[in-house]
């Protein structure tokens, strides 16, 4: 495959993901969306190191391949942290004010 | 059209028509289940990268602990039913052309690029456990050690936030 | 510098060391009593600066030179040139004289007012010290901000506004100004420090004036210094920020800044400014001359108009500033002297006409032209001083001003006859606005405002008379002022040639 | 190294505190010792060169002495902010060795970002500083405004991650080396490949909100604003300036070969930051959303030393850290103490607490960059900077000018401190202590020294 | 005896002197004293210049070098007092005639109070102590200092009483029109300066230094002097400032505004009458102007009703003729005019100022009338103070007068007969004066009739002697044709080029006659038409125009003031408060104003931020991979 597809198809997830933060109001569905970017973005790194598997230049500057699927994996560990806390922080407010309507609370502006 | 992008083209597919799904779906339960979908089918093009690890961890932490850990909140706050009333289909609109552009602007860029430059298929044993492991417990030792201190911060994040006081 | 004391440490020091005497003291006595007593210090220091002029006699008494910022090339390093030495001398003489007639007037937080006073007397001596860039610059803002604070705090009802619109766009100005000096400061050469380090550039005037800069470069830098000083003067288009400042300051801040401050723009233009952008190109020089000449025009025309005793002075310093901005840009001998000269000329009468006005004001309360008459029979002595100070104001021979603008004239009718005889057209409608205003003020019969005006007190009466007999001295016999900056002037056209 | 391990370390320790000793200011010492303890330890590392700890880190952080000053200077900032409102921190809400423990924890991701080189180990400091910082902005669980701005916080933050983590793809994907080393990115003297501009778009997307830069500064005013103050004033100081810090490390050592080709749009982000950020402060009537404008206005001043990205560059960013930092600490310190948080909330301040007035003045000073104080001094070393690097004069003027603007609203502070008379307290007496005006006047007089004598930070990186 | 020459710095400073004791001690000195100190200082001038002057009659010239005023490299001006025979003449005029009106005034201005009668004394005193340094000095910036000194003595003597506004008003006038004048003086000096880089009379007029001026440089010079000197000596166009400075007192009139200060401007073009001969053109703009000016104050002053205001036109007038006689080149005849004028004029002037004194301050002669009967000292010398000016032969006037009409002739027909014309009007107009006030019948009030007395002797004094001299003033000066010698020109020599006689002594006689006759037929047409004076209604159409001064002041207001003050208020309403003012504070609005809207973008609202995020990335990728 060329790499453009991945590229092509990761750029779309990752932008159905913005546009998703874009247009849902409900946090747990922004926050979701979020996860959908990240997941794009982790799709994109495995194709990456695929295609460095085939460069010789990679090879010989004696990089790993495997480095990008490394990042994979943190990124999904930092993703696990952040899902955490975030879940927390809309759970808090859920309890304060009983929606998770990010345009709810709108005391800070201008 | 060998079996192969037969695969990616089913799977893409799918990867993207579950996304949409997923934030057109007026349900959040429904969301967190197109994404399952979605994570599904990444997994899916990780086994045909030969990604193994990596797409089993996507199953294990992505659609089986996290999703469920989104499940288990919005059902807790039993929050599937309609809960955005009021909709600025302007402003929706807006932004579906913002990020659509934003698509068509990197896309068109990158497909500038003439060369062609292909992907492993199936094969290489990078994303193997064995490959990983010794990359990460070897070069990857710092970040992995230190990612503690995100967990650790997390963990008090949960509790400082979370707690009734 | 093996001694133990210098004139230029003694002339910074002596004020800051007041001004923490000032903010310490407990009564407004002894407020007043430590800022009058430390500037009279300070003024003896500074006249006998002036028996030590010789320079390579007396280089280590007037020079000090402390490496400041070692990787900058930054050096603390103050001076006094015969430039220097005038322009000291008029700010040691004007903070004692703004003390003694303004002893009568009570300022709440007297501590604070007079330590304010004198740390505004520390940076306005740095600034003409200065010979360094850096140097120069801290001191420029440093006498900026005190002022600052001195007319928020003690001036009119307007004062806040005022003095904000003045603080701003004078800040503006010295960032421009900043920009200039950071840009030549890169154009200069290396400088090598006695313990063997090397800097890549340096700060020291010297350094500025061997700066490599393109004709191009030296047109867009002028243009930046330029704004800060004009501002600082300030001169047409830039100058409404004065007349609002001037009104709204308590009188004895106005004086200071309109006897010693708007100096500073001048001696910008000549320290900094024409030395370093030599071959500034003459549709510059021109542009800069026309543009002080409508200074003096229009800014005459509109101190014609005006009824507020404080904007009509504003004014017609707009356009005496203005007439010394082209003198300068005339670059010739004789106006760059008479620019010298008038520069100490125009401290010591603006600083007369504004204790005359804040007596006025004082004593009727009325601010107005048209609200006011006949003090000349309520008021003689008043009258008679002012009339003096009023036509040195306006350069009537044997009065300071007269050799002072006799000069800057000519040199600018060198430069061009026509620039003059427009320039000229100011002195006449100067007359006319003091006259009316001594026609509206003094003359003619006295009214409800000025029946129960008693005349000066000792003390203004003292301030005045010291004015008046400079006003006669230097009028009379201004060589020893010539003497004081020949060295500086020549220097400078050395420099300019 | 040093830092990144014991604060760490020390986070864990706070976090003990925070479980086992019941006092509410007894963590406050704790974490002050440690935090001079860390302090001292590298400061041994910067003049030694040497870390306490020996890791195999696979090059994957590099120390030098500029990366070391800076994370001194952050460290000591944070010293000064326990020091000055370590009570504040006392009075957000029970967790208060949590509190600590988080702060150690940004600490440490500071140190990281200070430090790092490699993509994922700046991915992981970024996310160190972040996550703890959400946690802090939504502290005061009952405060609506709290929990507001901590959402808000979050999903942008997470939003911004997205995005840094798409550029660091595209880096990767766009390197021929296939590293995330950021000094082995290979790009080439010609035209940068398409993939590296949009991952370097990506990142520098990402990095602009970080250090909120507009236009991707709108998190700022409202989590500023929604934060607890005290908290507020550590995330404007000392986490953002981490950030900057990053930004710069990261554009130099990646992308410094070919910055000409990138510079056009720092010029944009600069301009757009110093005009939304100057403009927009000046209507504000809440202090605290003006210093929040202001620090975006800051960090318009900032980019310069990204735009220019020269050693004077590199010396401005530090001077410009220990100046705003200082100066931002000790207002929001003194603000913590007022009753409101209105620009009239400060009329008559100077009368009521004479002393607590003239350090506020000389903040504002400081952040309006008048000479004598350090504010003037990172300003010069920014413009000067700027004019080295010799392209887009317009735009150091440009700065200067929105810089002339910037006198206008924190002048409007210093008129009701000074110029206008009070109608009720100004400040809760009670609360103003022995301690905390000592404090403010040591930070005076930091900002004065580093006024004046600019070269006793500067001077460490020439040693 | 050269040791006189030395102390020639006394002769101005004892009149500071002066200044001085009257000014400081005005309130410890009783007016006698002051009045005392006052005429003394000018009394030991008098002597000085009469001493000095016998040293210059002997051909010891000096100039006596003081100090250095300013002294540059480039430029160098000495405070220089230049003791010659031009200046002696003036010496003599100003402290002479200066004493005589000194004296004068301690009686006249008697019923001031003492502060004021000391006042008055220090201004007159530092008046002629100005007037001495302007005649003294021995380069131009001297004389300028002097020049404008004295502007500045009549500015505060016209202003003496202060408390009315429209006495102040003529005060300004005088010194704005004055300052116009400087101006141009002032211009010249430039020019000067900046083409020979002195001003020096000594080397200004050597050969080498007029030379490296182009005809242009002389031209100009010339002609901005001359502008100077029509400011000073109350020419076309700046004449108008002259009639309103009789605000003053009246003895400030005689001094001042007859005598001494306005014929300033014949002295500096009589001593510059180097550079002036070599500027043809500014001679005849000089003749025009000169003879303008004097037919046209000629006509004027057959009008006015106000005693003062027609010796101010005649004054003007005659100054007139002396610019006449200074165009044709004739600068003895001008200086000759200057003395006898002054003798005259000042006489004439102190007599009004006895009639004024009598009459209990009334100015208006149509009030007036038969005061010959009451005041015969001062009727009697008014008479022949007008016969001098008419021009009777054998008074002083006849003679000066002749002269410059043989110059006039000399130079063309027509200058001569307009120049006679205007003498014609001069008789007229003084003898109308004469015979309105001193024949005829009293017209004023009984209660002025009442007072009517014959001044104190310490008025008709000074009126003796100057009548004296005004009858013997001409006899310096008899001209050859009737067989006498011109000392005034043997004497002025060496400073002033005598005119070159070329009308043979036929033409001489035949012009004097026709003059005389021509005089007398005039007088005695006055005195058929006035001597039984009665009042007459208003005044209409050329007399009208006449009485209202040619409306020239009208005409200076709506041409010159009335413009300048609109611009000046378009200036300070508009420009400065709008425009300038307007956009500096336009910037700070702007500001404000950006700052109301921006402020919308931060709507509060995650969405809104992200999409104006993306919106923002979308222009940033726009910009960088498209542009």
């Amino acid at each position: 495959m060329d790499i453009k597809a991945y590229i092509a198809l990761s750029l779309t997830l990752f932008t159905i993901g913005i546009i998703g933060v874009l247009v849902r109001r409900n946090a747990i569905i922004i926050f979701m969306c979020v996860e959908l970017m990240l997941n794009a973005v982790n799709l994109l790194l495995v194709g990456f190191s695929k295609m460095h598997a085939l460069s010789p230049i990679a090879k010989a500057s004696l990089t790993y391949a495997s480095d990008a699927q490394i990042f994979v994996f943190f990124i999904m560990v930092v993703a696990a942290a952040e899902v955490s806390v975030g879940l927390a922080i809309i759970v808090m407010m859920y309890r304060n004010v009983h929606t998770v309507d990010v345009n709810f609370l709108n005391r800070l502006k201008n | 059209m060998n079996i192969t992008t037969l695969v990616f083209i089913l799977l893409s597919v799918l990867a993207v028509g579950s996304a949409i799904m997923m934030i057109t779906s007026k349900s959040p339960v429904n969301s967190v289940l197109w994404l399952i979908v979605v994570f599904f089918t990444i997994s899916g093009h990780y086994i045909l990268l030969n990604a193994q690890f990596l797409a089993i961890v996507n199953i294990i932490v992505y659609a089986g602990a996290i999703m469920v850990l989104f499940l288990f909140v919005v059902m807790l706050m039993n929050l599937n039913k309609e809960t955005e009333p009021v909709k600025n289909y302007r402003l929706q609109l807006i932004g579906i052309v913002a990020g659509g552009a934003l698509l068509l602007l990197i896309i068109s860029a990158i497909m500038k690029i003439d060369a062609q430059q292909l992907v492993q298929m199936k094969v290489g044993d990078e994303g193997l456990i064995k490959s990983l492991g010794m990359n990460l417990f070897k070069n990857y030792v710092l970040p992995f050690e230190i990612s503690s201190v995100l967990f650790l911060s997390a963990i008090i994040g949960a509790v400082v936030i979370g707690k009734k006081d | 510098m093996g001694n133990y004391f210098t004139f230029p440490d003694l002339l910074i020091w002596l004020p800051l060391l007041a001004a923490v005497f000032c903010f310490i003291a407990k009564t407004e006595k002894n407020a007043k009593t430590t800022a009058m007593l430390f500037s009279l210090v300070i003024l003896a220091v500074s006249v006998s600066t002036l028996f030590f002029a010789n320079d390579t006699k007396y280089i280590n008494y007037n020079y000090v030179n402390y490496v400041w910022l070692k990787y900058l090339g930054a050096n603390y390093f103050i001076g006094l040139d015969g430039l220097g030495r005038l322009l000291t001398l008029l700010s040691a003489l004007g903070f004692p004289l703004i003390f003694l007639a303004t002893s009568k007037s009570n300022f709440k937080n007297p501590a604070k007012f007079y330590g304010l006073m004198m740390l505004t007397q520390a940076g306005l001596m740095g600034v003409f010290m200065a010979f360094d860039a850096l140097t120069f610059y801290f001191f420029w803002e440093l006498a900026l901000i005190p002022v600052y604070f001195l007319s928020s705090q003690w001036g009119g009802e307007k004062r806040i506004q005022a003095t904000f619109k003045f603080f701003v766009y004078t800040f503006a100005g010295s960032l421009l100004m900043l920009i200039g000096i950071i840009y030549v400061y890169l154009h200069t050469d290396a400088r090598v420090f006695g313990d063997g380090t090397i800097s890549a550039h340096s700060f020291s005037l010297s350094s500025f004036y061997s700066a490599s800069l393109s004709p191009d470069e030296q047109n867009g830098l002028f243009v930046l210094f330029f704004l800060a000083f004009a501002i600082k003067m300030p001169i047409f288009p830039f100058h409404t920020w004065q007349p609002e400042a001037y009104d709204q300051s308590p009188t004895a801040v106005t004086m200071v800044l309109s006897g010693i401050m708007v100096k500073m723009g001048l001696f910008g233009v000549i320290r900094w400014l024409i030395p370093i952008f030599p071959a500034v190109s003459p549709e510059l020089k021109n542009g800069v001359i026309f543009l002080s000449v409508i200074s003096i025009v229009y800014a005459s025309c509109v101190a014609m108009m005006q009824d507020n005793i404080k904007r009509l002075v504003a004014y017609s310093s707009i356009a005496h500033i203005g007439l010394m901005c082209a003198a300068i840009f005339a670059m010739d001998q004789i106006s760059i002297q008479g620019v010298m000269l008038q520069m100490f000329n125009h401290g010591i009468n603006i600083i007369g006409m504004w204790i005359v006005v804040d007596i006025i004001e004082r004593k009727t309360g009325a601010k107005k032209i048209s609200q006011l008459s006949g003090l000349a029979a309520s008021a003689p002595v008043l009258t008679i001083l002012f009339l003096i100070i009023a036509f040195a104001n306006i350069a009537l021979p044997l009065t300071n001003a007269f050799t002072g603008e006799f000069l800057m004239f000519s040199g600018l009718y060198n430069y061009n006859k026509w620039m003059a005889a427009i320039a000229g057209i100011g002195i006449i409608i100067s007359a006319v606005y003091t006259l009316n205003m001594v026609q509206k003020v003094f003359y003619g019969s006295v009214n409800a405002v000025t029946k129960e005006v008693n005349d000066v007190s000792l003390n203004e009466k003292m301030a005045l008379i010291i004015i008046v007999c400079l006003i006669f001295f230097i009028g009379i016999y201004p060589q020893p002022l010539i003497d004081l900056t020949k060295d500086a002037v020549n220097n400078l056209l050395l420099r300019i040639k | 190294m040093n830092a990144i391990i014991l604060s760490a370390v020390w986070g864990v320790v706070m976090m003990f505190c925070g479980v086992f000793i019941k006092s509410k200011s007894l963590p406050k010492y704790i974490a002050v010792a440690g935090l001079s303890i860390i302090i001292i330890v590298n400061i041994i590392e910067l003049i030694s060169g040497n870390s306490c700890f020996h890791f195999q880190t696979n090059d994957m952080i590099r120390t030098n002495s500029f990366n070391l000053l800076f994370i001194t200077i952050a460290l000591g900032c944070t010293l000064i902010y326990f020091l000055l409102s370590g009570s504040e921190i006392e009075k957000v809400g029970p967790h208060v060795g949590e509190y600590f423990a988080l702060i150690f924890f940004v600490l440490c991701g500071v140190a990281i970002a200070a430090t790092f080189n490699t993509l994922l180990m700046l991915f992981i400091g970024i996310e160190i500083i972040s996550i703890p910082l959400y946690i802090l902005t939504g502290s005061d669980k009952r405060n609506l405004k709290s929990n507001e701005a901590a959402l808000k916080y979050f999903l942008m933050g997470a939003f911004s991650t997205g995005i840094l983590l798409m550029g660091i793809a595209f880096i990767y994907g766009g390197n021929p080396n296939a590293s995330f080393y950021i000094d082995k990115i290979q790009i080439g003297m010609g035209e940068m490949p398409v993939m590296i501009a949009v991952g370097l778009l990506f990142i520098l997307v990402a990095m602009s909100f970080k250090v909120s830069a507009a236009p991707f500064h709108f998190w700022t005013p409202d989590v500023y604003d929604g934060a607890p103050t005290v908290f507020t004033s550590f995330m404007s100081t000392i986490v953002k300036v981490a950030g900057f810090f990053a930004f710069i490390r990261l554009f130099e050592y990646s992308f410094g070969v070919i910055q000409d080709q990138w510079q056009r749009l720092i010029v944009v982000i600069t301009i757009a930051t110093l005009l939304i950020g100057n403009i927009t402060a000046v209507f504000q009537q809440s202090v605290k959303r003006m210093m929040a404008y202001s620090s975006i206005a800051q960090a318009g001043f900032m980019l310069l030393a990204l735009f220019a990205l020269n050693d004077k560059a590199k010396e401005g960013i530090l001077l410009y850290s220990a100046a705003y930092s200082l100066a931002t600490i000790g207002f929001f310190g003194i603000l913590t103490k007022m009753e409101d948080y209105t620009i009239d909330g400060f009329n008559g301040l100077a009368k009521e607490q004479p002393l607590l007035g003239f350090a506020a003045t000389i903040f504002l000073l400081s952040l309006t960059g008048i000479p004598l104080t350090a504010g003037f001094q990172s300003k010069f070393f920014m413009l000067m900077a700027a004019v080295q690097n010799g392209h887009q004069f317009w735009l150091v003027i440009a700065a200067v000018l929105f810089a002339a603007i910037s006198a206008y609203y924190y002048f409007r502070v210093i008129q009701a401190i000074y110029f206008k008379e009070a109608t009720q307290p100004v400040t809760q007496a009670n609360s103003v202590t022995t301690p905390f005006k000592i404090m403010l006047v040591v930070i005076v007089a930091l900002i004065l020294i580093i006024g004046i004598y600019p070269e006793i930070i500067i001077g460490w990186m020439y040693r | 005896m050269n040791n006189i020459l030395k102390l020639v710095w006394l002769i101005p400073v004892l009149p500071l002197v002066g200044f001085l004791i009257n000014g400081l001690g005005r309130k410890l000195l009783s007016k006698s004293a002051s009045g005392f100190v006052g005429s003394a200082v000018i009394l030991l001038s008098f002597v000085l210049s009469l001493l000095v002057f016998l040293q210059v009659k002997n051909g010891n010239t000096a100039t006596i070098h003081l100090f250095n005023f300013i002294h540059l490299d480039s430029l160098n001006i000495a405070f220089d007092f230049k003791i010659d025979q031009l200046s002696t003449l003036f010496l003599l005029i100003i402290t002479g005639v200066g004493f005589l009106i000194h004296v004068y005034s301690t009686a006249y201005m008697h019923d001031e109070d003492g502060k004021d009668f000391a006042k008055y004394f220090a201004y007159l005193n530092l008046f002629v102590f100005s007037m001495l340094l302007l005649v003294m000095g021995g380069n131009y910036v001297i004389m300028f200092i002097g020049w404008e000194g004295v502007g500045l003595c009549s500015y505060l003597l016209i202003g003496y009483w202060f408390r009315n506004t429209d006495y102040t008003d003529a005060a300004k006038k005088a010194f704005v029109m004055n300052r116009i004048g400087d101006l141009g003086f002032l211009l010249a000096l430039f020019w000067l300066i900046s083409k020979i880089g002195t001003v020096q009379y000594d080397e200004v007029f050597t050969i080498a230094n007029l030379a490296k001026l182009s005809p242009t440089d002389l031209t100009g010079i010339t002609l901005l002097m001359f502008v100077g000197a029509t400011g000073k000596s109350a020419q076309i166009p700046l004449f108008t400032w002259l009639p309103d400075a009789m605000a003053g007192p009246t003895p400030v009139s005689a001094l001042i505004h007859a005598a001494t200060m306005v014929t300033a401007g014949i002295y500096m073009i009589a001593r510059s009458n180097a550079l002036f001969s070599l500027a043809p053109q500014t001679q005849t703009i000089i003749t025009i102007v000169g003879l303008a000016t004097a037919l046209l104050a000629a006509s004027i002053a057959i009008k006015q009703n106000d005693i003062k205001k027609v010796l101010a036109y005649s004054t003007v007038s005659q100054l007139g003729f002396m610019f006449l006689a200074l165009g044709t080149g004739n600068y003895v005849a001008a200086v000759f005019h200057v003395l006898t004028h002054a003798f005259f004029k000042a006489l004439m002037f102190l007599g009004s100022g006895s009639v004024i004194h009598a009459m209990g301050g009334e100015q208006d002669i149509r009030k007036m009338g038969g005061l010959h009967k009451h005041m015969k000292i001062t009727s009697i010398t008014f008479l022949i103070g007008c016969l001098a000016i008419a021009g009777i032969p054998g008074l002083s006037g006849f003679f000066s007068k002749d002269e410059i009409l043989a110059g006039a002739f000399g130079h063309s027909v027509l200058l001569y007969s307009i120049a006679l014309f205007t003498a014609l009007l001069t008789a007229f107009y003084m003898f109308r004066l004469y015979f309105i006030t001193f024949r005829g019948e009293f017209r004023g009030t009984l209660d002025q009739k009442h007072h009517l007395h014959e001044s104190p002797k310490a008025m008709t004094f000074p009126l003796i002697i100057l009548a004296i001299l005004s009858v013997i003033g001409g006899y310096i000066g008899v001209p050859e044709a009737l067989g006498g010698y011109h000392e005034l020109a043997a004497y002025l020599s060496p400073v002033v080029k005598s005119a070159e006689h070329h009308l043979t002594h036929g033409t001489e006689y035949m012009l004097m006659g026709l003059s005389t006759i021509l005089v007398l037929a005039t007088i005695l047409f006055a005195w058929i038409k006035f001597k039984n004076y009665k009042i007459e209604g208003e005044e209409k159409g050329l007399g009208k125009f006449l009485q209202n001064k040619w409306y020239v002041d009208e005409l200076y207001q709506t041409l010159v003031v009335n413009p300048f003050k609109s611009v000046s208020a378009f200036f300070n309403h508009t420009i400065e408060s709008k425009v300038i003012d307007g956009s500096v504070n336009g910037i700070g609005k702007l500001v404000n104003y950006s700052s109301r809207q921006l402020r919308w973008l931060q709507s509060g609202q995650v969405g809104a931020y992200v999409l104006l995020m993306v919106i923002g990335m979308l222009l940033l990728f726009f910009i960088q991979l498209f542009l």
